[in-house]
């Protein structure tokens, strides 16, 4: 019962402590001081880690913590999408977690990241567990506020403009999202997520046109979370300042916790049957395929490695949201699909970046010569999870790209059925543009390159496990697809 | 226009002077001209009021043999009214007259205007 | 006849005989027989006022051995007993607290003349508002006019007797207007006398004769009452004699004098013309559309203004303005409200005036505002009154203002057209007239860091001070307990038809 | 083909900004949160002062007519609608009074029983010849008895404006003598022989003013005529001898005090029905008509007084 | 018992000039005791009051000054008198560094009776007698520095409220005219038969008055004077420009549009369009403004002018449940917003910092103020949990129920105003707690937090912050007795 609370709560208690009392507790020498932490952090996370599994495994009924009003449950419940949300931020926050420990060695105030962190953490797995659409809004809401310090984290000008960015962009579309809340409030039987949608069938009735529009503007609110056109402005510019963990963690999971909310409002709380054919779906499919275009032409003139990753989160996410947008359950899959391997994907990407500056301090895209020679280990990782992102067969990506281009065809929407196909093409072929220069001019720096100042200087071990986990696990969806197909066709097949 | 003027016309005068003593009183910024203009209006008022009590063919009335008819003499009310305003008229004549006298005195000049300039130069 | 109903005639033949009476006397002599013979008045007043209020019906009173068409008369009501009462503590107490600063002011062998004109001022303006005659009123409007004008110039100032003239000009236009609008009006009626006019007009009206005369006359009277009561257009030369006449004058002036002539219009309105017939005509809308440009410019004006005495003296524009705008409304509830004005008027303003040179003395005889900063911390006492007397100007509540403004806008809304016009000006004017009333409350109350002011203290001021509460109390008494006045004006108004 | 536009000018554009949007390099709104400090207000005490100096410079300038235009078109508009008006009023009276009645006819509302009974009645009521006499001084004698006090307040004015101190009274006499004439003999014959004409014509003006036309005022003012050409023939030192300030002021007091207190009289017993002890005499008589002679008297005296005063207050501030 | 809590602040405040205190503690403990005495007493009496009215004085007619408890009066009068023993007890603190405490602390004791005047009061006259009143009052407490900037605030306060009160009048003698009576009737107390024909006028009368309180509670395009008195001392600012005074003017509003004028009477015609449009540009323009501006007193000031319009946004809906969103935000902002500004008043007390750039670093130097002030920013934004989610939650339920298309508008308005809100609080926050990379902590090493004096008052508002965001329920449901009559 209570254990559905226990992800929630520890890691946010346990990073407010951190956050409050390592400031000033801890004595010692410098060196002394830092291992405690990490020792102590890192022992929280993986127990996090665990309680989350444990949870997902056995928590089963949903659970009423107290009421906001009346009429507004603070509810959590664990359903097969929370799960698989749940299951992605719990890999990818612990393989972050383990980078950051080597990573943010050479940043300040440490103890305020950890804290931060956890903080995170248990808001990411409270979103994913929560189980009506207050509950969900309530930590949505602070999920922004509690990643925000992440994003400024090393304090400079740019990044705490770029923190502030990100917050209120993020704000903007919670607001947003908010006031379709009010709405749906009035026109639904219940907040509770339940797949197949809550809306009243007599209000509908009355007020379907406006609520057409609700639905457009909290898709366009939460869709700012997930980087969609027109407010995808923060992610580019708040992921280069971000320690390279918070990006990997940001562009991995936090910006999924749009496109889980996105799955909420349009398949547990509206219903897809009521969306499905209506203007909005299709201004939303094209704001997906312009973000889709947009982001992998930004990502192809992009010079600086993190951020042409962060234009590419933003042309991927739209991937997921076309395949939301289209609302059947091939495509969907294949949505749910790029969920998780985008997550992995995108994770090592950044951790890769990371590892690459924490050695060599070296950013942009053109310094990057020879680099495969001098950390063969991370650019090959680089180069396959590449690969999957690219939509080359066997990986995970090809899986879900085909899925999506299957399923915008069979959905018989005028124009858009085609086009949708044709875009995800055109911005495969860019992502290889933008991704594979870096592999290229790694291994192949070409004739004049002197090799007499290489040498070898892969990162430690805290680096690049995590950066194999993950790149093995991308690997491994495109080889195994079927497992977790699967799964989501349960999923699928309960919401549509 | 009614039926009457032709028969007032000496009311019609009245008025006529009437304004152009208004006038005069209200526009020239010369003093004496102003208060000329004064007793114009106020000599158009008594000429006013004189015909008003006049009555065709009768004597004023000053008890004449001991005849007291009403046939006799005209309206006395009127007669009584003009005395009563000339003193007003002669008591206020005066006062302008010595305020006069104390601004000439004082600024050397009898224009209103010219007055009231000087006296906001130095009066701030 | 009641032995009482002689007061009427003893206040104004003793008031008329004590003008006379003074030219013999040194000046000290003639302050004591002043006063005395003002509260004497007042006394009269007040046992007149009880006496009518008991019986409860008017009386008239031959001036002579001639009943009323031949003979002059006299006539007391409620309304012209209470109003000759309000005149006389009001010009006693403006009398009482501007005492001191006559002795800077004027020279010292003119007191006795200055007592004359106010001796003479009140015997005219207790005769216009007892008088039931429109002849006599001309002859009374005269001395009003000229003693006010030597009230004005008593201080000779070039800018006092450039005052005076220009007062002058206006009201002679004003009495010739009226004289001539008189004499018409005497022509198509062939009386004097008030009630006989207002029969013979009645007879007119019902008759349909003579139409066009008839509003012409009205006309011209109103415009001539109301040009020497300063109405908006008219009232150029209020400023300047107002604000540098010596302080009791202004006080006597602004509250009394304007006043004075108000109330012969309003004895004009109902005992010569006749109420409904004066609300027939297109006059009244004349009146409310110059009433309200005059609560608005005058207010401007006087937001504009850098001197107290001549800010508070604009002030008086837009308040009789207020007066206009209820005799505008042409309804008995706009009468009401315009006449309890009057009172609150003149209670507040002269209270404003006698406080303002309480504070200008304090800062060395400056009257602009940068130089009266901190002065009601010198003389704290006038800073407090003038600061009450803001408030009720500004219409708070506790204070008379209040209660005029209530009237006025209650009854405005009984008038279908001029309903808005009048509320949205009366709610401008309130705001103006916060404008500039509370930056000169808060001005004077803005301590300075170094003061080269001597201050004053209550021992110095003991007179002084004592007028000012007695105006305080006045004003809180009006506001507070404003229904048996408005009672009372009722009932006036009632006698008056 | 487009032309490369240089980098300035494209910065420029709104496609510029647009893309700086859209890549994410610059928020047109957010980047402007962060602003520089803002000016704390501050009003320096002494620019205010200069400030309301200014202020009151501005203003006399702004009073000049020479050199405000404003002011000069305000002038002319003034001007203009004035005339305007004067024109409106003289149509208006016109109009008006061509609907009066017609003068000179009987049946005027004007010709009422008011005065029938002045006419009728008035020479037994008040026993004066001169109806109009009787009429003012004793029917509607609180007018008259207030126009008596009209005069009086206008010379205390007068003496308010124009009586002098004693320093300059002295200045005065000395300008005096150099401006107006004296001892000029064709003057002072003349004067010689009229003052006493004048003066006793006044006199029986007043004394008749119940039996035929004149009265206290008529009298009065020729009276003072005459002592006013008396004055100018001989001079000041010579009337001083009989006609001082303080001359002036007994007689002015004695007449008006008489007057008020027989009026008062009058009234008080006519108002309650009481028997008047006064006399009516025969009419025609010089000793008849009650209170009317000695008002007459009074009045004239004052009259001639007042005359006299404005005369020697106008010419040099004293008597 | 009524008019015994109106005059015991006036008896307290009087006297503090004319006793002889010896120490400043002497004073502190008496008016204390007086203020938290009156509380309880106010207190007591909300739980035990009868439905009688308690009659001061007749004006004239039937207008009268009278005094009666009713729901309207419980939520402001409980609100105030919770609130005024801390203000009081932060003010002691605060006000050592300034002059002329005598005098302050005078005009603040009365203030408090003059504002229990309004809670209470019968009728609109006898409102409106209060309300002059508090303008009256509260002046002196603008203007106590004497600066030449709180002169001309003042000055600005003073022209601004009169004037809003002189349009306000006509309102008030609309309600006499045509009102059956003037006091206070949950629906309105227009008679049917007089106001026919005049529905026009009257509405216009209405916004006229509407916007004549609106002065008050500093409706656009009558604010500036809110922002110009914060030069004012914080506790002024802040109880009074947070709290008494503006929701004075709200309350006012209220009074007027549903004990007055009555909804039934205003729902669905202009007048309410016009206030309603009125008061959805004030809510985004008090925060634009407020983002623009960099003086934290300030910022905060127009922050409050946009919330007060929350609260009228509210009121203008005309429904029950408007009423109890506007009641709801009446109270929660107003703790919410003397929490800020008290955290603003420590700051500047503690540092003598005005501007927000001024405000580098100082988030680890005192925990405790900006924690709270963090606690307080995020409850203005409205974060779920805290009491001003419940409050915006309410108005919002109110608007979607009301079916009014203008009234979604002005959800979308709040939100807009919730993004800046965001804005304008978290980047000074974020200046706080985030200084930046080589922002050097000498500057603000002497920095701590403030006394228990200061904590105290604090600490009490934050846990009402959280307690009404979490357990918010009686309140509303209190509150929605209050819409409904009930109380």
């Amino acid at each position: 019962m209570y254990l559905i609370l226990l992800p929630i709560l520890f890691p946010i208690l346990s990073g407010a402590i951190l956050l409050i009392f390592f400031r000033t507790s801890l004595k010692g020498n410098e060196k002394a001081k830092r291992k405690t932490l990490v020792i102590i952090s890192g022992s929280l996370l993986v127990i996090t880690a665990l309680l989350t599994i444990t949870a997902l495994l056995t928590a089963k009924e949903s659970f009423t913590l107290f009421y906001l009003t009346e009429t507004l449950p603070i509810t959590f419940a664990i359903d097969a999408t929370g799960t698989l949300f749940s299951l992605l931020a719990v890999i990818v926050m612990l393989c972050a977690g383990f980078f950051s420990f080597a990573y943010m060695k050479h940043e300040d105030h440490e103890s305020r990241y950890y804290g931060y962190y956890l903080l995170v953490f248990g808001v990411l797995n409270a979103l994913c567990f929560a189980g009506n659409l207050i509950t969900f809004y309530l930590f949505f809401e602070l999920l922004t506020l509690s990643s925000m310090p992440l994003v400024l984290h090393n304090g400079s000008k740019e990044a705490v403009m770029a923190g502030l960015k990100y917050l209120f962009y993020s704000l903007c579309g919670a607001y947003a999202a908010l006031f379709g809340i009010y709405f749906i409030y009035r026109n639904s039987t219940t907040l509770t997520f339940t797949a197949g949608g809550v809306l009243n069938p007599s209000t509908v009735a009355e007020h379907g046109s406006f609520l057409l529009l609700v639905a457009f503007v909290m898709i366009l609110g939460f869709g700012v979370k997930a980087g969609m056109f027109p407010m995808h402005a923060w992610l580019p510019t708040a992921h280069p300042v971000a320690p390279a963990p918070a990006s990997a963690v940001l562009s991995a999971v936090i910006v999924k916790a749009g496109v889980l909310a996105i799955i909420r409002i349009v398949y547990y709380i509206f219903g897809a049957n009521f969306l499905r054919g209506s203007w909005m779906q299709t201004a939303w499919i094209c704001l997906t395929l312009i973000t889709i275009f947009m982001g992998s032409m930004l990502a192809y003139r992009e010079p600086v490695l993190k951020k042409r990753l962060a234009y590419s989160t933003v042309s991927q996410l739209s991937y997921i949201l076309f395949g939301l947008a289209v609302m059947n359950d091939t495509s969907l899959t294949g949505g749910l699909l790029h969920v998780l391997a985008h997550g992995f994907i995108k994770a090592v990407l950044f951790l890769c970046a990371g590892a690459i500056i924490y050695t060599t301090g070296k950013t942009r895209v053109d310094e990057l010569r020879g680099i495969g020679k001098e950390m063969p280990l991370t650019i090959w990782c680089y180069t396959i999870v590449s690969l999957g992102l690219i939509g080359i067969p066997p990986t995970g990506g090809f899986i879900s790209k085909w899925y999506l281009a299957t399923g915008s065809l069979k959905s018989g929407l005028p124009i858009l059925d085609v086009l949708g196909p044709v875009i995800l093409l055109v911005s495969a072929l860019l992502t290889a543009g933008y991704l594979l220069p870096v592999t290229i001019q790694g291994f192949f720096p070409g004739a004049d390159y002197d090799y007499g100042k290489l040498e070898k200087q892969e990162p430690s071990k805290l680096m690049t496990v995590p950066i194999l986990i993950m790149t093995v696990l991308s690997v491994l969806i495109g080889l195994f697809p079927n497992l977790i197909t699967d799964y989501l066709t349960a999923i699928v097949s309960a919401v549509l | 226009m009614g039926p009457n003027l032709l028969a007032n016309y000496g009311e019609a005068v009245s008025a006529i002077l009437f304004c152009i003593g208004f006038t005069n009183l209200l526009l020239q910024t010369n003093l004496i001209k102003k208060i000329i203009g004064l007793n114009i209006m106020d000599s158009a008022i008594y000429l006013f009021l004189a015909e008003k009590g006049y009555i065709a063919g009768r004597v004023a009335p000053i008890v004449v043999n001991g005849v007291t008819s009403t046939e006799a003499y005209i309206n006395p009310i009127p007669s009584g009214l003009v005395l009563t305003g000339i003193v007003v008229s002669v008591s206020v004549t005066a006062l302008m007259l010595s305020l006069t006298i104390r601004l000439y005195t004082r600024y050397h000049t009898l224009d209103l205007d010219e007055i009231s300039t000087q006296l906001k130069k130095e009066g701030r | 006849m009641n032995f009482i109903c002689n007061f009427p005639f003893f206040s104004i033949l003793l008031s008329l005989f004590s003008g006379t009476v003074c030219s013999m006397l040194p000046a000290k002599a003639a302050k004591v027989v002043n006063r005395v013979v003002i509260i004497t008045v007042g006394i009269l007043s007040a046992i007149l006022l009880l006496y009518l209020l008991s019986t409860g019906e008017p009386f008239v009173y031959w001036m002579g051995h001639f009943p009323a068409p031949w003979g002059n008369e006299i006539r007391a009501g409620v309304l012209e007993a209470g109003m000759a009462l309000f005149f006389c503590i009001i010009m006693y107490l403006s009398m009482a607290g501007g005492a001191h600063k006559l002795y800077g002011e004027v020279v010292e062998s003119k007191h006795n003349l200055y007592y004359i004109l106010v001796n003479l001022l009140l015997c005219s303006l207790l005769a216009l508002v007892y008088t039931n005659d429109m002849f006599t009123a001309y002859v009374f409007v005269e001395i009003n006019t000229i003693s006010a004008c030597g009230l004005i110039m008593i201080r000779q100032v070039g800018r006092t007797i450039e005052a005076a003239v220009r007062y002058m000009i206006m009201s002679l236009l004003g009495s010739g207007l009226l004289l001539f609008g008189l004499c018409i009006m005497y022509d198509l009626t062939g009386h004097l006398l008030m009630s006989n006019i207002k029969e013979s007009v009645s007879l007119l009206v019902a008759n349909g004769e003579y139409q066009i005369p008839l509003i012409v006359s009205v006309a011209l009277m109103c415009v001539g009452l109301c040009i020497k009561s300063a109405l908006f257009p008219f009232h150029a030369w209020l400023p300047d004699a107002y604000g540098y006449s010596t302080v009791s004058s202004a006080a006597i002036l602004s509250s009394l004098v304007s006043k004075g002539y108000i109330f012969l219009l309003i004895k004009i309105i109902y005992r010569v013309i006749g109420f409904d017939i004066f609300n027939s005509t297109r006059i009244i809308d004349v009146l409310f559309v110059f009433g309200l440009m005059g609560m608005i410019f005058g207010s401007i004006s006087a937001i504009r203004e850098n001197d107290i005495r001549r800010m508070i003296a604009f002030s008086s524009v837009a308040q009789i303005g207020y007066i206009y705008m209820g005799f505008g409304m042409g309804t008995q509830a706009g009468m009401v409200a315009s006449i309890f004005h009057i009172l609150s008027h003149a209670a507040t303003k002269s209270l404003l005036f006698i406080a303002a040179i309480g504070l200008t003395d304090v800062s060395n005889g400056s009257r602009k505002f940068i130089d009266l900063t901190g002065a009601a911390y010198r003389n704290k006492w006038a800073g407090a009154a003038f600061m009450a007397g803001s408030l009720s100007m500004v219409g708070v509540p506790l204070f008379s203002g209040f209660i005029s403004k209530l009237l006025f806008s209650q009854a405005a809304v009984q008038v279908e057209g001029k309903m808005l016009a009048s509320l949205i000006v009366l709610g401008i004017s309130t705001v103006l007239n916060a404008i500039y009333f509370m930056k000169t409350v808060i001005r004077i109350y803005t301590p300075v860091k170094e003061s080269s002011y001597s201050g004053i203290t209550f021992r110095e001021m003991k007179g002084y001070a004592v007028v000012l509460v007695c105006f305080i109390v006045l004003n809180v008494i009006l506001g507070v307990s404003s229904q048996p006045v408005v009672n009372m004006i009722e009932q006036g108004l009632a006698m008056f038809a | 083909m487009s032309k490369k536009r240089p980098a300035a000018e494209y910065q420029k554009t709104f496609a510029f900004h647009f893309f700086r949007w859209l890549s994410g390099v610059k928020d047109p709104y957010l980047d402007e949160v962060e602003m520089h400090p803002q000016k704390e207000f501050q009003m320096d005490p002494e620019a205010v002062l200069r400030h309301e100096k200014e202020h009151d410079a501005i203003l006399d300038k702004v009073y000049d007519p020479q050199r405000n235009m404003e002011m000069k078109l305000f002038r002319k508009l003034y001007h203009a609608t004035s005339i305007i008006f004067c024109l409106f009023l003289i149509a208006l009276l016109l109009v008006t009074i061509s609907w009066l009645p017609a003068t000179g006819t009987i049946d005027r509302p004007a010709n009422n029983e008011v005065a029938k009974r002045y006419i009728e009645k008035g020479l037994e009521e008040t026993g004066a010849v001169n109806i109009v006499a009787g009429m003012i001084l004793d029917y509607r004698a609180f007018d008259t008895l207030g126009e008596s006090h009209v005069l009086f307040t206008a010379t205390i004015t007068v003496l308010i404006l124009l009586r002098l101190n004693k320093t300059e009274k002295d200045e005065a006499e000395i300008s005096d003598r150099r401006f107006e004439p004296k001892n000029d003999a064709i003057l002072q014959l003349v004067a010689t022989f009229l003052v006493p004409i004048i003066i006793i014509f006044g006199i029986y003006i007043i004394l008749n003013g119940h039996l035929g036309p004149g009265g206290g005022f008529s009298g009065g003012a020729v009276i003072g005529a005459g002592l006013v050409l008396y004055l100018n023939a001989f001079g000041f030192k010579k009337t001083e001898r009989f006609f001082t300030e303080k001359t002036y002021k007994w007689v002015c007091f004695f007449s008006l005090s008489f007057y008020c207190l027989a009026k008062s009289y009058s009234f008080y017993t006519g108002a309650n029905q009481l028997h008047s002890v006064i006399p009516k005499g025969t009419p025609g008589a010089i000793l008849s008509s009650g209170l009317i002679l000695p008002l007459n008297i009074a009045v004239g005296l004052v009259v001639a007084c007042t005359i006299y005063a404005f005369y020697a207050m106008f010419r040099k501030g004293g008597f | 018992m009524i008019i015994l809590t109106i005059l015991i602040p006036f008896i307290a405040g009087g006297l503090v000039p004319l006793l002889p205190f010896r120490k400043r503690w002497q004073m502190e403990v008496f008016l204390e005791t007086a203020v938290v005495a009156n509380s309880i007493l106010v207190w007591y009496l909300l739980f035990h009051h009868s439905d009688s009215t308690f009659l001061l004085a007749h004006f004239t007619g039937d207008l009268n000054i009278s005094f009666r408890v009713d729901g309207m009066s419980m939520v402001f009068a409980g609100l105030v008198s919770a609130l005024w023993p801390f203000a009081t007890l932060y003010a002691f603190e605060y006000m050592t560094k300034e002059k002329n405490e005598n005098v302050f602390f005078l005009f603040y004791t009365l203030t408090y009776g003059v504002t229990l005047g309004i809670a209470f009061a019968a009728n609109l006259l006898t409102m409106y007698f209060f309300y002059e009143l508090l303008t009256l009052v509260t002046v002196p407490l603008v203007m106590h520095t004497l600066t030449r900037e709180a002169v001309l605030a003042s000055r600005k306060y003073l022209y601004y409220s009169l004037g809003g009160a002189a349009f306000a009048f006509i309102g008030l003698i609309m309600v006499i005219v045509y009102g059956s009576t003037t006091d206070f009737i949950l629906g309105g107390v227009f008679d049917p038969e007089r106001i026919a024909g005049h529905t026009n006028v009257l509405l216009l009368i209405y916004v006229m008055a509407f916007m004549g309180f609106g002065v008050k509670a500093a409706v656009c395009p009558f604010n500036s004077w809110l922002p110009q008195a914060g030069v004012a001392p914080t506790p002024v600012t802040a109880l009074l420009h947070a709290v008494a005074v503006v929701k004075a003017g709200a309350f006012a509003i209220i009074r007027l549009t549903y004990y007055s004028f009555g909804t039934d009477f205003l729902k669905g015609t202009w007048a309410q369009d016009v206030v309603m449009v009125i008061v959805m540009f004030t809510i985004v323009y008090g925060c634009s403004r407020a983002v623009k501006e960099t003086h934290i007193k300030r910022r905060l000031a127009y922050s409050t002018i946009s919330n007060l319009s929350y609260i009228l946004f509210g009121a203008v809906i005309m429904t029950p449940l408007g009423l109890v969103g506007a009641l709801s935000h009446l109270v929660f902002h107003a703790v919410m917003k003397i929490t800020s500004f008290f955290c603003a008043g420590a700051i500047m007390h503690q540092t003598d910092r005005h501007y927000v750039h001024e405000l580098d670093g100082l988030g680890y130097k005192m925990p405790c103020i900006f924690g709270i002030f963090t606690i307080s920013a995020f409850a203005l934004m409205g974060v779920p949990g805290l009491a001003g989610f419940v409050s915006k939650w309410n108005l919002a339920e109110a608007a979607v129920e009301s079916g009014n298309p203008l009234a979604w508008g002005g959800i979308a308005c709040l939100l807009v105003s919730a993004l800046l809100t965001a804005i304008y609080m978290l980047s000074m926050m974020v200046r706080a707690f985030f200084p930046g990379k080589d922002f050097d902590y000498n500057t603000v090493s002497d920095v701590k937090d403030p006394n228990w004096k200061m904590l105290l008052p604090l600490f009490v508002f934050t846990i009402f912050i959280i307690g009404f965001g979490l357990f918010s329920q009686p309140v509303v449901n209190f509150f929605s007795d209050v819409a409904k009559g009930n109380v």
